[in-house]
């Protein structure tokens, strides 16, 4: 990085470089060939973490619920947690890709493939847990309408069939989206692979796609209407999730601001991931040229504007915690929560969802990487913290004084989310080795049109 | 009783086509198919093991039930225990017997357990030496009648205090061979300041009865007559009729209880004055001072003067004073059994002067030893001392652990050349022994005992001893040389010389009592010269400031005997909810002064002893006072029982068996103290109008002040079409206790696991139904509540409509099944739970336990796997088994046909139980009473359990 | 140059892809119709007892209730499997030679169980109750069959949820007059559906299909 | 008479569209031009028609809807209808969220199989990837493909060359 802030805002919008196509495939497929030392070093790490997630799984699986710390009333703790997190940060891949598609944000396409592959493996990543945390897994299945010989069939008034619905439905058609717009660069790597092998492989994943004009005109009809059905799946799937608790009675979670509210803390963290992917991304393979300032000055912006529909939000629940007179919403709101035995879990969110963001507010803090990955590891605890205390914390107190009691996670708990981590990064290092994570394709045809337009 | 209760003209096992051992082991056999599990992988093909000559009295799936009596501390408490295929399953009350009047405490329900314990002694055993009972007869017994009068020197029988006429007899016959035989009584439940307070008022030891039913004002000086009596069933079903409102205009009896430690007794007092147990007498004389008139008490006047002007809480004894003079002849005052022999005095002196003794009390001749247990044991251990002992047999209890510290009783049972225990366990006198014989249970064997009020009844086995064990009785007779030894035919022998004696037999074993047992009252009449006396020397006194000790039965494990039970360890402390352990309690004064809160440790010596024990703030508690339960920290090889919690007989001694004046105390700020396994953290209702409360004058006034009308919030949804029966229940806080015989009785009935010390601390205990705990009333003095909380039954279910699986759904009759087989244990429904009643399946917890334990289970209830959530049925097995008997019988179902095993249980009849289709059953009644209402109504949940709210009864000239 | 893949890749991706589909779609429907088979349901297949003991024989030659044995059905949840001394009432007095009595005996005297090998298991969770049903109406035959042509009795019906169901959901299909509860071959007079009807007027039969009547 | 297939390669996409033009300008057959990138032009140029996927979207997502919907009422309001929680069989709203998201399921699969069956796709072989020098299409180069009577050869490669092609290849037809 070496021209100052000014000028580097002033950049293109998507790239700011004058290779010929060739030489500009080429720049964009070189991490394919890249033998990063660095690389390596995380996949090991992560791997590691694989592991552990897996073993910990099976320890769970075999032994039952009761290894973790969960109790009665915490009957959901950090597993819920867990998924409510790792969904939410699904959601910025989906959002970036489609919603900013059909505004046209440009910008958008130097990131939006990463982002989308942040979404699935993140979706992914959340799909275990509720199936992990049932006290009998291997019935699973039962959550599925099938002709079963006990005639029995689920029960859809509750939110959990919803959810599988959805986080059905957000996966796959996620997939879809993003492997649609995958094609023609997988076609890219076939042609330009060395070896017959890699060609091969990537031959088939190309589906032969040759790129004819009339294939163009199908692709990008159906390329907008997945972008156009993506958009509003992201905002339904947070806000089933979210129905989740707000469908109960329980104080803290029965309320009918959740959905916007998780949505909004869905693509807050969503895009903090983002950042805390591409910051390293960029520096390692040497895109600054191709994802610019301006996108991750871009993302920042969001990232600010977020953090205050979530403050909106928060303000939105204390208020009418406060004003229905409610005296169990009242508890919880005005005395469990910033006061109670985790009052410190609480000022820890408040201050890495409310104050820290405010930095953003100056460009220089926008336009450091340091501090911008800094901040977005900030938030994402944030968040988790968020979803904890609204899971656990409300669930600890609710009607009943008698029956409050407090929650203690245990090493099996802890475990699972530090595997969850490994086994996304594990995901991701692979995806950013195999498969071509800037659109190339786009690429050329964005910059076509600008210097049309130009 | 529901199903079917067989005439019992034969017994369950005396004669032929009796339930042989081997009987229930094929039982077990087919245990599969008769004790329902959660599994559901399909095994290979089952074998199904028949009777090849099937018992006449049973009949496979269906229960039997019979009629038995437990002894506890001397006195019997007639019971009808449910048998399924030759195994007891279930302990119920028998509606026939004083001391029982349908109900059963927690240790009788318990007891079951205790049948099935694996920790029972199975064989007789010499340490290191051979077995066999034969061995055992050759080295300990007497010879019939030979050998004249010095025969038998130097044997001695260490026996409990007992009132059963079949042992008293045994002892009587035994002395009559060989006089030189000793006998020596001692239990830590036996008490004897009652009738040391008969002694002092009439002039001789008399045992007091008291009829509360009839009693409009109930004075208890640290009596927990409610609870902590061999009688408690049946004071505490009298004291609730004195009580039970059905109408606002309905009257109600007054409660003053003064105590140190929060009772049960105390919990239900219209005005408790919290005083160090010591200064109980203070209060006492000084009541009696403010009852009587002064030519009633002319003798005393200079004591009582004294006492007037140093008399603590006047307002409380001027009050107690009115309403007992206003209800002469309709009240009575209470000593508690730890209060020393002035109390009982005053109390006596008091009941006559206010003409109660006749009315409200009675006096019978005492059916116990009058000589206090310590000075027993200490005649004992002089005569050990003195070599006067060479063969020692210790029939049942446990005074290596239970006799006065100063004793060092332990040792001197090992100086005895050979003794010999018998006992259901190895505990610490077990290890003391050189002989362990296996003791019965009591629903193994033949014998005979008497309630408290004189009234006998039969002990008749339920099933063939599960090990080579012999009774008590059996073992009296075969030691004393007498010749008959079966307990059977003991029993026989003693009542055949009654009239007609076979239809006695028959009828009694049936019935559960000896018709016109019951001991006749005698003439009492007040003598102050005895009372002068021991007023006097109760004078001296603890200073103000020093700190009591005292001791208490725990309200679970007693003097310890319980400890290996499970169900019992696990049940919350009626106050403190504290599980698996014992802990000092103290007032929030004291636990100030001590430097101390709750969860540190106070570490307390006297007498040469020293304990340190986990401390616990109880506000309500008396101040400079510290309470301390027995029956802990147990060193016997009972698995369940050792080493849980502390063990406070090391600072009990001879001198101070019950109180210690001045015990030298120091608080103990532990850092790292591991963490009490109680089962409710939080005790206020932070203003939440959950267990609702009121005084009778306010309902009289306006029920409304207490349950506001109209709460329940009408419901958007059509209502969804019912049809028969619609199963409600009621309960009555105004006389439930907390005494917990509901929780037990529910996990006997319903296959309910405990979780143990870590599973508590993980607040994860199983109980079905809990007994949620709130103070009310002012800080300084606090009233306690206690609330049942089971599943509600709500008609608008918050948990099923979460449920993804159709795992809990709804009954036309009205129940929110929970259907295990079905859930995938996703444990939405609990956090939709207002209630938080639902409990989850951290683990396997029902399959691990020892097989033998598997026969206590009732085949009715699925047991439940991992990972499956359960709850309160409303104990729909009994239900479904009563609906389907009345559809066979094309009939309906009668009111009152249908018990709840909670309702069964509750010695108060707190809680009532029916359908709401009859407009007249009990429950709808109930329901339409005022002061009923539905806990977090609000919510719209509509449950099916409601509760009438809590009234009590002040006195007017008190503010509460 | 020549391409990277030759002409007939085409059919075979192609062929792959309906393959995947296909698949995805008839392993379900194989598993749906698997558990309903007798394999899963062991349905048919007779179980070789302790004793050779015909059915057959007794049912339909001796003509003996089924009451007679299985004495419980009208009483308990359980019909009752006969005592040994149940066998002995009648084969004291007949054939109490046969060798094939040879196990019966020595059960009576050593005072053994003869272990029968279970038939029709129900799951431990499934609270059925033969009283109720005999005493409403349901054949010994509806269940149960054409015991009197069993020389090994074999389980007739699937004993599924989905079974139980359809008559708990329609009993007039099933029920029959209580005097003739343990007939087999019974025959309605009239159309069973009809007939039926008016038997469950008669006997006050519901259509109960609430959890909790068979699950506790 | 006798045809062939002629193929001209292109360095940029200028002369590919001047190309496309003196082609539509002599022949009516049809033209097939591949390019590394979308060029939307084209499809006028091409008079390429309408796409009717959008249509077959709406009807797999209607389809999507139906089916949740009906499966909903089916299994909790017909089939084994329960009392839960008081709660009326018929409860519609709560069975927006799955109707919801199996419409827009089936949408996006009903959609994307449209894709396939439109560009007859997976299709690893093509006549195209025969050609010399093909594979730089997904890179940088354009391709241009017609079918020409044999008369008119010489002049369809006038044309092409004078719009610029860089290579020129032509397959006998069959």
């Amino acid at each position: 990085m070496t021209s100052s802030p000014a000028n580097r805002i002033d950049t293109p919008i998507v790239l700011d470089t004058d290779d010929d196509d060739a030489q500009l495939t080429d720049r964009l497929l070189a991490p394919l060939r890249s033998k990063s030392k660095v690389w390596y070093a995380l996949l090991a790490l992560s791997g590691a973490g694989v592991l552990l997630f897996v073993a910990t799984s099976i320890y769970t699986f075999v032994g039952g619920i009761g290894l973790w710390g969960n109790n009665i009333p915490v009957a959901w703790a950090f597993a819920i947690t867990d998924f409510v997190w790792w969904i939410g940060i699904g959601h910025a891949g989906t959002f970036i890709s489609a919603f900013l598609l059909l505004l046209q944000q440009d910008w958008r396409a130097s990131v939006n493939r990463i982002a989308e592959a942040m979404t699935l493996i993140a979706v992914f990543n959340a799909a275990l847990f509720p199936v992990l945390h049932l006290g009998r897994p291997w019935f699973a299945y039962w959550l599925l309408p099938y002709p079963a010989t006990m005639a029995v069939w689920p029960q859809f008034k509750s939110a959990l069939p919803w959810d599988f619905a959805a986080i059905l439905t957000y996966f796959t058609v996620s997939f879809l989206f993003w492997y649609t717009g995958l094609v023609p660069d997988l076609a890219t790597v076939r042609d330009r692979a060395e070896s017959r092998g890699r060609r091969m492989i990537y031959g088939v994943f190309a589906l032969g796609w040759r790129g004819s004009a009339e294939h163009w005109q199908h692709y990008r009809i159906v390329y907008g209407l997945l972008a156009g059905l993506a958009t509003p799946l992201v905002i339904s799937v947070h806000s089933v999730v979210s129905m989740d608790f707000a469908i109960t009675q329980l104080p803290g979670w029965h309320s009918t601001i959740f959905p916007p509210y998780f949505v909004a803390g869905a693509l807050f963290s969503g895009f903090a991931m983002v950042l805390t992917l591409l910051l390293p991304v960029r520096r390692v393979f040497h895109l600054e040229e191709i994802v610019t300032d301006r996108h991750i000055d871009a993302i920042a912006k969001m990232l600010l504007a977020m953090s205050w529909m979530l403050i909106y939000s928060y303000v939105c629940e204390l208020f009418i915690a406060w004003y229905t007179g409610d005296p169990y919403e009242r508890y919880v709101f005005l005395q469990a929560r910033p006061l109670g035995p985790w009052a410190w879990l609480y000022w820890t969110m408040i201050f890495a969802n409310v104050l820290a963001p405010q930095l953003l507010w100056w460009r220089s803090v926008r336009l450091s990487p340091l501090a911008l990955f800094a901040l977005s590891l900030v938030i994402q605890f944030g968040m988790w913290m968020e979803r904890f205390i609204i899971i656990a914390g409300s669930l600890s107190r609710d009607f009943l004084p008698a029956s409050w009691a407090d929650y203690r996670p245990t090493w099996v708990d802890l475990s699972l989310l530090v595997g969850s981590i490994g086994l996304f990064l594990f995901a991701f290092l692979l995806f950013l080795r195999f498969v071509p994570f800037i659109p190339i394709a786009e690429m050329k045809g964005l910059r076509r049109e600008i210097r049309g337009a130009a | 009783m529901t199903g079917s209760r067989q005439p019992l003209v034969h017994s369950a096992v005396d004669d032929a086509g009796s339930v042989t051992r081997r009987d229930f082991l094929r039982v077990i056999g087919s245990g599969v198919a008769v004790a329902g599990l959660g599994a559901c992988i399909e095994p290979p093909r089952e074998r199904i093991l028949p009777y090849t000559a099937r018992p006449p009295e049973i009949t496979p799936g269906i229960a039997t039930y019979y009629a038995t009596t437990m002894t506890l501390g001397g006195f019997g408490t007639g019971l009808v225990v449910e048998c399924r295929e030759g195994r007891p399953t279930k302990v119920e009350g028998n509606q026939h017997h004083p001391a029982s009047l349908g109900a059963a405490g927690v240790f009788e329900q318990a007891s079951v357990l205790e049948l099935y314990d694996p920790d029972r002694v199975r064989t007789p055993r010499q340490r290191g030496g051979v077995g066999g009972w034969d061995a055992f007869v050759s080295d300990f017994a007497l010879t019939p009648a030979s050998g004249g009068t010095e025969q038998g020197r130097g044997l001695h029988f260490l026996l409990e205090p007992t009132a059963s006429p079949l042992t008293l007899s045994l002892i009587d016959r035994i002395r009559a061979l060989h006089p030189a035989v000793g006998f020596t009584f001692y239990s830590p439940l036996a008490f004897t300041g009652a009738m040391e307070g008969a002694r002092a008022a009439f002039g001789r030891p008399l045992q007091p009865i008291y009829d509360l039913s009839r009693a409009a004002v109930i004075v208890s000086l640290d009596a927990d007559v409610l609870d902590a009596h061999p009688f408690c069933l049946r004071y505490a079903r009298q004291f609730a009729d004195g009580r039970r409102l059905r109408t606002r205009r309905d009257g109600m009896n007054r409660l003053y209880v003064v105590e140190s430690a929060f009772t049960t007794t105390g919990g239900m007092a219209d005005h408790r004055l919290a005083l160090r147990a010591g200064d109980v007498a203070d209060v006492a004389t000084a009541l009696l001072a403010a009852t009587a008139t002064p030519e009633e008490v002319r003798p005393l006047i200079p004591l009582l003067s004294r006492a007037q002007s140093e008399g603590p809480a006047t307002s409380w004894v001027r009050a107690a004073a009115a309403d007992l003079r206003a209800a002469r002849g309709q009240s009575v005052v209470i000593a508690g059994a730890e209060q020393p022999a002035a109390v009982h005095a005053i109390a006596n002196a008091l009941n006559a002067i206010l003409g109660s003794i006749g009315t409200t009390v009675r006096f019978i001749e005492p059916l116990l030893p009058a000589e206090a247990p310590e000075h027993a044991l200490t005649a004992l251990a002089a005569a050990i001392d003195a070599r006067a002992v060479d063969k020692l047999i210790i029939l049942g209890g446990n005074p290596s652990c239970t006799a006065p510290a100063d004793l060092r009783f332990s040792e001197r049972i090992r100086n005895v050349r050979s003794k010999a225990y018998l006992g259901l366990y190895h505990n610490e006198t077990a290890l003391d022994c050189s002989w362990v014989l296996p003791g019965l249970h009591y629903l193994e064997s033949w014998g005979d005992a008497r309630a408290c009020d004189g009234t006998a009844s039969f002990v008749q086995p339920l099933i063939r001893p599960l090990y080579d064990g012999r009774s008590v009785d059996e073992v009296l007779a075969v030691c004393g040389g007498l010749p008959t030894t079966s307990a059977h035919a003991l029993v026989r022998e003693l009542w055949s010389t009654q009239p007609d004696f076979q239809a006695l037999w028959a009828r009694s074993l049936e019935r559960g009592v000896i018709e016109n047992t019951a001991s006749p009252p005698v003439s009492a009449a007040l003598d102050w010269a005895g009372v002068l006396p021991v007023l006097a020397a109760e004078r001296q006194r603890a200073a103000r400031d020093s700190i009591e000790v005292t001791f208490r039965l725990d309200p679970k494990t007693l003097d310890g005997r319980f400890a290996n039970n499970p169900w019992l360890q696990e049940l919350p402390h009626p106050i403190t909810k504290l599980t698996w352990g014992n802990a000092a309690l103290l007032g929030p004064e004291t636990a100030k002064r001590l430097g101390i809160e709750t969860g540190d440790e106070v570490s307390i010596a006297f007498g040469g002893g020293r304990i340190s024990i986990p401390a616990i703030v109880v506000p309500g508690h008396a101040e400079s006072s510290i309470t301390l339960p027995l029956g802990y920290g147990r060193s016997g090889e009972e698995r369940v029982a050792r080493d849980v919690g502390v063990n406070v007989y090391p600072i009990r001694t001879r001198g101070a068996p019950f109180i210690i004046p001045d015990a030298v105390v120091r608080g103990v700020k532990t850092g790292s103290s591991e963490p009490l396994a109680t089962t409710q953290g939080h005790f206020t209702m932070e203003g939440r109008a959950i267990a609702r409360e009121g005084t009778l004058a306010a309902y009289r006034a306006d029920p409304r002040t207490i349950v506001p009308p109209h709460e329940i919030a009408p419901s958007l949804y059509e209502p969804v079409a019912q049809s028969g029966d619609q199963w409600a229940m009621t309960i009555d806080l105004s006389v439930c206790t907390g005494c917990s015989a509901c929780v037990i009785a529910c996990q006997a009935e319903n296959n309910i696991p405990v979780v143990g010390r870590e599973g508590v601390l993980k607040r994860r205990e199983m109980h079905w139904l809990r007994i949620d705990r709130y103070y009310t009333g002012p800080a300084e003095n606090p009233r306690v509540i206690s609330q049942p909380m089971a599943c509600q039954h709500c008609e608008k279910a918050p948990c099923e409509y979460v449920c993804p699986v159709n795992a809990t759904v709804h009954s036309p009759d009205g129940l929110n099944e929970m259907v295990y087989n079905r859930c995938v244990g996703t444990r939405f429904c609990s956090n939709n739970c207002p209630y938080k009643v639902r409990r989850f399946n951290w683990f396997d917890y029902s399959f691990g336990v020892p097989a033998v334990l598997w026969m206590q289970r009732n085949p009715d209830v699925t047991v439940r796997e991992r990972g499956v959530m359960e709850k309160c049925t409303y104990c729909v097995q009994r239900i479904r088994r009563a609906g389907i008997q009345a559809a066979t019988e094309r009939r309906a179902l009668r009111d009152g046909e249908v018990v709840t095993a909670c309702q069964q249980a509750c010695p108060t009849r707190a809680i009532t139980f029916g359908s709401l289709d009859d407009v007249d059953s009990e429950v709808s009644r109930s329901r339409r009473q005022e002061r009923s209402y539905a806990v977090l109504g609000e919510l719209g949940t509509e449950p099916r359990t409601r509760y009438l709210a809590r009234i009590f009864n002040p006195s007017p000239d008190l503010t509460v | 140059m020549p391409a990277l893949f030759p002409k007939w890749s085409d059919s075979l991706l192609r062929a792959c892809f309906v393959a995947f589909v296909v698949s995805a779609v008839a392993l379900p429907t194989f598993a749906m119709i698997w558990v309903r088979t007798p394999f899963v349901s062991g349905k048919g297949d007779p179980v070789r007892q302790p004793i050779e003991f015909d059915h057959r024989h007794h049912v339909a030659d001796d003509a003996i209730d089924c009451r007679y044995c299985h004495d419980l059905a009208e009483r308990s949840r359980y019909a009752g499997v006969p005592p040994t001394s149940r066998c002995l009432n009648c084969h004291n007095q007949i054939w109490n030679d046969s060798p094939l009595l040879a196990t019966v005996w020595t059960s009576y005297f050593r005072d053994e169980p003869i272990p029968w090998v279970r038939v029709h298991r129900l799951p431990d969770f499934v609270y059925f109750d033969h009283s109720i049903h005999v005493n409403k109406g349901v054949g010994c035959e509806s269940c149960h069959g054409r015991v009197d042509r069993m020389a090994r009795v074999y389980q007739v019906a699937p004993l599924s949820m989905s079974w139980c169901l359809d008559c708990h959901r329609s009993p007039e299909r099933h029920l029959r007059p209580l005097d003739a509860i343990t007939a087999m071959g019974w025959r309605p007079p009239r159309p069973q559906e009809e007939f039926g009807r008016t038997l469950r007027t008669l006997y006050g039969v519901r259509e109960i299909t609430h959890c909790s009547a068979c699950h506790r | 008479m006798r045809e062939q297939r002629l193929f001209a390669e292109f360095a940029s996409t200028e002369s590919l569209v001047e190309a496309v033009r003196r082609i539509r300008e002599r022949t009516a057959g049809p033209i097939e031009v591949n390019s590394p990138y979308s060029i939307p032009e084209l499809d006028d140029i091409l008079g390429l028609k309408r796409s009717r996927l959008p249509r077959v979207c709406f009807a797999s997502g209607v389809a999507g809807a139906a089916a949740g919907l009906a499966l909903q009422w089916f299994t909790n309001a017909w089939d084994y209808p329960l009392n839960v929680g008081g709660r009326p069989l018929l409860s519609w709203p709560a069975w927006i969220p799955v109707t919801f998201e199996l419409a827009i399921l089936g949408a996006a699969i009903g959609g994307v199989i449209g894709l396939l069956v439109a560009t007859r796709l997976p299709r690893l072989w093509d006549m195209t990837f025969e050609l010399e020098g093909f594979e730089r299409v997904t890179t940088d180069r354009f391709w241009l493909g017609t079918a020409v009577r044999d008369e008119d050869t010489a002049h369809v490669r006038e044309d092409l060359a004078a719009a610029g092609a860089i290579r020129i290849a032509s397959v006998p037809h069959g």
